[in-house]
């Protein structure tokens, strides 16, 4: 029989850009499984549906994907927030929902069938501050994150504490809102307070045109990004200024190992472009679940499988193109155990000349 | 640190001003709030990308290619959509709902076709050129957006104020009725405001996206609520108050970042928007005429 | 009986939000029955959602009370923020009261220890039940449809088509006003209520510019000619993007063509009786 | 009868910018019966009413209703203190009904309560029957009855006027204000609104009204006052009106052929 | 009588929604004279000018100006062709200044600018409260004044047909006198009109040519003076 499972993510709407690349990463590597054979001689059958980015939709589309289509487990959704929504649903029908891309404090608090192997930023980000500061000679540095978004929020709290934690001083901390076109109030202020680096936590959209306009400003420090700025993409959307930025994260374009390389030539040939960390996490977290799938003896029952399922997925290890992976377990709100963090290493890259170059 | 700032507000101004032009013209003759102008600037920029990535053409032509795109663009939505509402005498806010649905059609349309990934202009299109003086920094794009959205200003308002085309292009904003009567081609010149209103929406769209870098299906939907702030500052349908109400937001924006705070940037910004409201009800430039009993 | 379970364990969350969504419809409805183009409602429902859920997160209020609360805080700002604005007209309200949510959503966006900010609330007890918004939506409909064919309705309708002529017919402009300002935001947070207590999860990017145009394009797609139209616009606007999951990468775009095509051909929304009449008048005189 | 006038406007003056539309205007409608105001185009009448029914502050002096001081009253309290008026360019309710038209006037009249709506529906009840019985009369009494639920949208020209007059009778005035009560109705028209008229001030309602047909107001009123760029500038009966040589001059023109003023002798 | 009419009408139905308010009607207008056509309220006098101008759908009939069809033409086109409608409620344009409103009204014409500015001083002559008014907006004039703008703005477009709809409503008798002295003057210099007045008297008494309609049908022509001693005419608008 084929293994049900469900993909629930962003694919209109603002939050497709990332939606898309992780359909594209199960996508991927369902046909690498099934073309190998499947799991066990079961075929995976992906149920793919559009969440939108909204939670009134992630909750709807959860509802269809566990009751209607009765799908095996949930990967998805994309947004932290709709995943607030979403996840309590799968919670509460006893389904595994697996996030990929949910950074946010808190999700996996939700329940026991909550798992995601999205690193969070608190893991990674001390580490990509500390190697740039010791690379780059850093001693105080100016905070810029868009404040209305919880990607880029929850981003920004992780910076605050790691940098309070390394002691480091900041010149001021300054905001901007999604669909921002123009920085240069921002960046001015930043470049009179005399700060060695500008620590960003901003996705793409924003975060490329923030690089080019300080280097025309002749802001020309290093920048300390976060996983929204982890894309190849960096080199073409600010092109000719995309020098000098540090990104932290398990995965990396430049990463040369052979799981890695790869993914990203499979990636290339099937979609014509460039994967991103999104694609990455959700290209591995499909092996993952095989993995686990792989000791779960299919029954028939539901209920049963489903249980089965989750009682299998804490133990799966897998190392991936985002490298060696396992799961920890999270705590909820009254310190009680919940569901699932990724445990993983990260790695701090820079650009140069239009490649991501480790950093040591 | 201050002349920057005020040199950054004038062309953070002009970039609002030069999104609002084709918005507040649109407004003020066909009395429609054309909620797809958002899209139809995006689509310019699309139009201008497409066309200079594939073959190879100078700035000037993308410009013009998504000038005219967008012009047609304008006249198909007119067409199709507003022609048919005005001819049904369709109450007041309907057109607005339908433009809402153009939009959907648009952005979606556009993500579905070319992905909802950031796309950007080939390198090298604008001269990296820039102006420093005296420790100010203008990039050549920037004087360019400055400029031309002053220009466009000017014309706009000499050609609505001064020609006998403005004036039968403000009695049609009246009364089409009226201006029925008076022998004035109603139905042509709806169009002609229709192509010529997405027509410079698309030129934003271009020149816009080429200073963000980013091109993107809903890159159109922050900068309309932009918009409607500053056509609604200026004065509905009041070329000289869109000009006038981007400069306000642009300078309230960066004046609030690097005084008061990057987080209450648009606090202050639509706070002050609210105040004007209060004491000027129709804008800056609205007209206070009350309507005669 | 297992269809029908079935079907509402996939489809509960959809039937509730098609309730809330019409409470929202009919909220903005009221305005635009006295006139107005007050685009204050999403703000509203956020300010019903935000009280409401901090008061049973962090106090345990009791459900009854958290909902008059939620109705009771926005009702309160739109008394506030009626005064000064309700003076204005046509589009220079609606954006002053969008300008109003902008203010609030920012506010909500760095009052992080009350709001969460932009990270939102999490963990709002799921206490909304069915028959809360089943019952919601009967009372507003009874109390409007009421409250329609009063003189306050006619006062309403009379100051929509000439506030002037309306005043000197001895209707009191601004208390009218204001009247429908406050019922409206009260039954925004009604709805902000019912939609916090439903979905875990409220963050301040819900309740902005965009959910402001959905609940306006509800209410007028629908016909604003009674009280059938917002229901019906609610209820056809949430349907419409599930019905058409088949369209997959398309489906918003087929969805935008539907709108657009509604509008074209039923211009005074989907409910106007008058055009029923006329087609029943047709139909009478041809037989 | 008491001796103070019904309205009294007092030294009244009224500006637009540099324009003075008014200048010192005194005016003392009585008690009882029909009072005329005419006057070229643009000498301000509308003017005069404007400020009457609170649309429009005054810029000097003082109108006093049944010797009440108008200055900063709201328009529609100034309604409900017993002045309704008509309008030049009409202003109905398009979209409403005669009836609803009609019964929107009774609004200050009925007497429940804003949300007690609500909650007593026996008054309420009552109440709008009692409105709809009230509308439909007054509707007969311009012979609109028979349109009562059409669109008014729909009402001819001179129907419209008509459905303007029984909607402010509708707020039960002390004092009607007609602009140009018989604008755009033809002779045998304004023949029949004549009686109607005549018919209301029987009533007991006094009437003060702006109208350029000779034939209707000289058969009319018995006080008229005419107005000439914003002043005051003759006052009196019908025939001293007709005969004033400034009024002649200013107004009624000299035109041998007295037909145009539609036979002043009705 | 003139051998060909310069307007000729035949057979004009309008509705409205399913209520036919023009129910077929024949007339004609002939170079040079002043036609006039009187009837109660609602009779369907405003809708047939309206029709004519193209305001209105035709549900059936032609209009033919001078040999040219004017049927299927846009209101724009119609204009152009010369004729040229006072609307009833006058269509002022209340943003527009006087002035700009008086310009616009030559807004078909193609003749000389300076053309344009004699006709505009000879409005101004006719009319000389609204030179006084000239640069102020036209929605703050009286209602009278509205009503000679309207006028003015319609004689600017040099019609060789001009369309009236109650030209008299709300001005006072002088101006009343003046107007129609006026419209006689323009009419002996050439200009076909066509005049629906509720002043019958004054209307019978200057036309050469007169209709009566009644619920969408004319009922009665004739000589304008013919008319006005028509008993049957006499008894229904000239009142008692
Ligand atoms: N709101 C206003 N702003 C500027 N001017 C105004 C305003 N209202 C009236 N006026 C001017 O005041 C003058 C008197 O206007 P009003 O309407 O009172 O005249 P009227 O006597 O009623 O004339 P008519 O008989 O033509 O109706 C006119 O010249 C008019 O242009
Ligand atoms: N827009 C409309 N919709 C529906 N019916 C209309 C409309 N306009 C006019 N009518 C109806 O058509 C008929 C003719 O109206 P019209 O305005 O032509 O009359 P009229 O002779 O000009 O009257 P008046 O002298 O009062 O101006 C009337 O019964 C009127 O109610
Ligand atoms: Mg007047
Ligand atoms: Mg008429």
């Amino acid at each position: 029989a084929d293994l049900k499972i469900g993909v629930a993510e962003a694919l209109s709407g603002g939050a497709a850009q990332y939606g898309v690349a992780i359909r594209n990463g199960f996508e991927l590597a369902a046909s690498e499984i099934n073309a190998a054979g499947g799991i066990n001689g079961n075929k995976i059958e992906l149920v793919v549906a559009d969440e939108q980015g909204k939670k009134e939709e992630a909750i709807n589309v959860f509802k269809k994907l566990i009751f209607q289509d009765q799908v095996l487990m949930v990967f998805g959704p994309t947004l932290s927030n709709s995943a607030q929504a979403a996840d309590p649903i799968a919670q509460a029908a006893k389904t595994v929902a697996f996030g990929t891309s949910n950074t946010a404090d808190g999700i996996t608090s939700i329940g026991d069938y909550v798992f995601r192997n999205s690193v969070t930023e608190a893991d990674v980000l001390p580490e990509t501050i500390k190697t740039a500061v010791k690379n780059a000679g850093i001693k105080k540095v100016a905070v810029l994150y868009g404040n209305d978004d919880v990607f880029t929020k929850s981003g920004y709290d992780n910076f605050k504490k790691a940098l309070d934690d390394l002691k480091i001083p900041v010149t001021t901390t300054e905001t901007f809102a999604k669909g921002d076109v123009d920085f240069k109030a921002q960046l001015t202020k930043i470049k009179a307070s005399g700060a060695d680096a500008i620590v960003l936590s901003a996705l793409l959209a924003e975060g490329a045109p923030i690089m080019v306009q300080a280097r025309q400003l002749g802001l020309n420090v290093p920048i300390i990004g976060g996983n929204g700025m982890n894309s190849v993409k960096v080199f073409e959307l600010a092109k000719g200024n995309s020098d000098n930025l540090y990104v932290g994260s398990p995965w990396s374009a430049s990463n040369a190992t052979p799981e890695n390389t790869k993914f990203i030539k499979a990636y290339n040939e099937k979609y014509k472009t460039a994967p991103d960390q999104f694609a990455a996490q959700a290209y591995d977290a499909m092996y993952i679940a095989a993995q686990a799938l792989k000791g779960v003896k299919i029954s028939g029952n539901l209920t049963a499988d489903r249980a089965a399922v989750r009682d299998a997925l804490p133990n799966a290890k897998w190392t991936g193109a985002t490298g060696a992976f396992q799961f920890r377990r999270a705590t909820d709100k009254a310190g009680k155990p919940a569901g699932y963090d990724a445990q993983q290493t990260p790695i701090v890259s820079v650009t140069k000349g239009a490649e991501f170059v480790i950093a040591k | 640190m201050l002349e920057q700032q005020l040199v950054n507000a004038l062309s953070l101004g002009c970039v609002y001003a030069l999104f609002a032009l084709g918005f507040t013209l649109i407004f003020g003759v066909l009395g429609v709030i054309n909620l797809s102008h958002g899209a139809v600037f995006m689509v310019g920029a699309y139009a201008a990308v497409q066309a200079m990535a594939r073959f190879d053409l100078p700035l000037w032509a993308g410009l013009l290619f998504a000038f005219v795109f967008c012009g047609l663009l304008g006249l198909l939505i007119d067409f199709l959509v507003l022609r048919p509402l005005r001819a049904r005498n369709a109450p007041h806010l309907i057109p607005m709902i339908a433009t809402i649905g153009v939009a959907i059609i648009l952005n979606n349309g556009i993500q579905g076709i070319f992905g909802a990934e950031n796309v950007r202009f080939p390198a090298g299109v604008v001269s990296g050129e820039s102006l420093d003086l005296a420790g100010i920094h203008l990039t050549a794009l920037e004087l360019g957006i400055i400029l031309l959205s002053f220009v466009l200003m000017g014309v706009l308002m000499v050609a609505l104020k001064r020609t006998q085309l403005g004036r039968a292009l403000r009695a049609i904003a009246e009364s089409p009725k009226a201006a029925y009567l008076l022998g004035i081609n109603v139905e042509g010149l709806f169009f002609l405001t229709s192509f010529a209103a997405a027509a410079l929406g698309g030129l934003a769209g271009v020149l816009i996206g080429l200073y963000s870098n980013a091109v993107f299906p809903l890159m159109g939907q922050p900068m309309l609520h932009k918009g409607i702030a500053v056509i609604i500052l200026g004065g509905m349908g009041d070329i000289r108050g869109a000009m006038l109400g981007g400069l306000f937001l642009g300078f309230a924006e960066v004046l609030s970042v690097a005084y008061i705070g990057s987080t209450m940037r648009d606090a202050v910004a639509f706070g002050l928007l609210f105040l004007v409201l209060l004491v000027r009800p129709k804008g800056l430039f609205g007209s206070m005429q009350e309507r005669k009993v | 009986m297992d269809a029908l379970n079935n079907f509402w364990s996939v489809y509960s969350n959809l039937v509730l939000t098609l309730g809330t969504n019409a409470l929202l419809a009919l909220s903005i409805w009221l305005t635009l029955s006295c006139g107005m183009l007050a685009m204050a409602n999403a703000a509203f429902m956020g300010i019903g959602a935000y009280t409401s859920a901090i008061l049973t997160m962090t106090y345990g209020v009791p459900f009854p009370v958290a909902i008059a609360a939620g109705m009771a805080a926005p009702a309160l700002t739109a008394f506030v923020i009626g005064k000064p604005t309700l003076r204005l007209s046509g589009v220079y309200l609606a954006m002053a009261t969008l300008a109003f949510g902008e203010v609030v959503r920012i506010v909500v966006l760095n009052a992080e220890s009350l709001t969460g900010g932009a990270l939102g609330l999490n963990g709002i007890p799921p206490i909304t039940q069915w028959w809360h918004v089943a019952l919601a939506l009967v009372l507003v409909l009874l109390g409007l449809w009421r409250l329609r064919r009063s003189k306050v309705g006619r006062a309403f309708e009379a100051i929509k088509e000439d506030e002037t002529a309306a005043g000197l017919m001895g209707i009191d402009v601004q208390a009218h006003k204001m009247l429908a300002f406050v019922l409206g935001g009260a039954i925004a947070g009604l709805a902000g209520v019912l939609n916090a207590h439903q979905t875990f999860f409220i963050g301040p990017n819900e309740f902005g510019f965009d959910r402001g145009v959905d609940i306006l394009t509800m209410t007028v797609l629908g016909g604003i000619n009674g009280l059938t139209g917002p229901v019906l616009g609610g209820v056809i606007l949430t349907i419409l993007p599930e019905a058409l999951r088949a369209f997959g990468d398309f489906r918003l775009v087929v969805n935008g063509v539907i709108l657009v095509l509604i509008v074209l051909f039923l211009p005074k929304g989907i409910w106007d009786p008058a055009r029923f009449r006329q087609w029943f008048g047709r139909k009478g005189a041809a037989a | 009868m008491s001796t103070t006038p019904l309205l009294q406007l007092d030294g009244v003056s009224r500006h637009f910018g540099g324009l003075k539309v008014l200048q010192d205007v005194n005016l003392e409608v009585p008690q009882g019966g029909i009072f005329g105001l005419i006057g070229p185009n643009g000498a301000g009448k509308t003017t005069v009413f404007n400020l009457t029914t609170g649309l429009l502050p005054t810029t000097g002096g003082t109108i006093r209703f049944e010797g009440r001081d108008l200055a900063g009253v709201k328009p529609h309290e100034i309604t409900r203190g017993g002045i309704a008026r008509t309008f030049q360019n009409i202003r109905i309710f398009k979209e409403m009904s005669l009836l609803e038209n009609v019964m929107v006037g009774m609004h200050a009249k009925l007497r429940y309560g804003g949300l007690g709506l609500l909650a007593s529906s026996g008054l309420f009840r009552s109440e709008e029957r009692r409105a709809r019985d009230r509308a439909r009369e007054l509707l007969s009494w311009v012979k609109l009855d028979h349109k009562a639920d059409d669109a008014a949208d729909n009402l001819s020209y001179g129907d419209q006027r008509k459905l303007e007059l029984a909607r402010a009778l509708a707020t039960e005035p002390k004092l009607l204000l007609l602009d140009e009560p018989v604008a755009g109705m033809n002779s045998s028209e304004k023949t029949d609104l004549m009686h109607e008229i005549r018919n209301i001030s029987g009533r007991g309602y006094t009437i003060f009204m702006i109208e350029h047909d000779m034939r209707f107001v000289m058969g009319l009123c018995e006080h008229i006052a005419v107005l000439n760029f914003g002043r005051i500038i003759a006052r009196g009966g019908p025939d001293q009106i007709r005969n004033d040589p400034q009024v002649i001059e200013a107004y009624l023109g000299r035109e041998e052929d007295e037909a145009t003023n539609e036979g002043a002798a009705a | 009588m003139s051998a060909s009419p310069l307007l000729k009408v035949e057979g004009l139905k309008v509705s409205y929604g399913h209520i036919e308010a023009v129910k077929g009607i024949d007339f004609e207008l002939h170079e040079g004279q002043i036609t006039t056509l009187v009837g109660a309220n609602g009779a369907g006098k405003s809708t047939t000018l309206l029709a004519l101008s193209g305001l209105v759908k035709k549900a059936a009939g032609r209009v033919v100006l001078g040999g040219q069809d004017l049927t299927p033409l846009s209101p724009h086109k119609i204009v152009a062709s010369g004729m040229v409608q006072v609307a009833e409620g006058r269509a002022t344009l209340t943003t527009l200044s006087v002035r700009e409103n008086l310009e616009l009204g030559g807004y078909t014409r193609r003749d000389s600018r300076a053309q344009r500015a004699d006709d505009l001083d000879h409005i101004y002559t006719l009319f000389p409260r609204l030179k006084e008014r000239s640069d102020g907006l036209a929605g703050n004039l009286s209602g009278g004044e509205q009503q000679m703008l309207a006028i003015g703005r319609a004689l600017m477009a040099k019609p060789r047909v001009l369309l009236l709809d109650e030209p008299s409503m709300g001005l006072a008798p002088i101006i009343v006198q003046d107007i129609f002295r006026t419209l006689r003057e323009i009419n002996k210099a050439g200009l076909t009109v066509f005049l629906v007045e509720q002043n019958v008297r004054q209307a019978l008494k200057i036309a050469d040519r007169a209709y009566v309609i009644e619920t969408g049908k004319i009922v009665l022509e004739g000589d304008g003076r013919e008319l006005l001693g028509n008993p049957k005419v006499q008894d229904a608008y000239l009142g008692g």
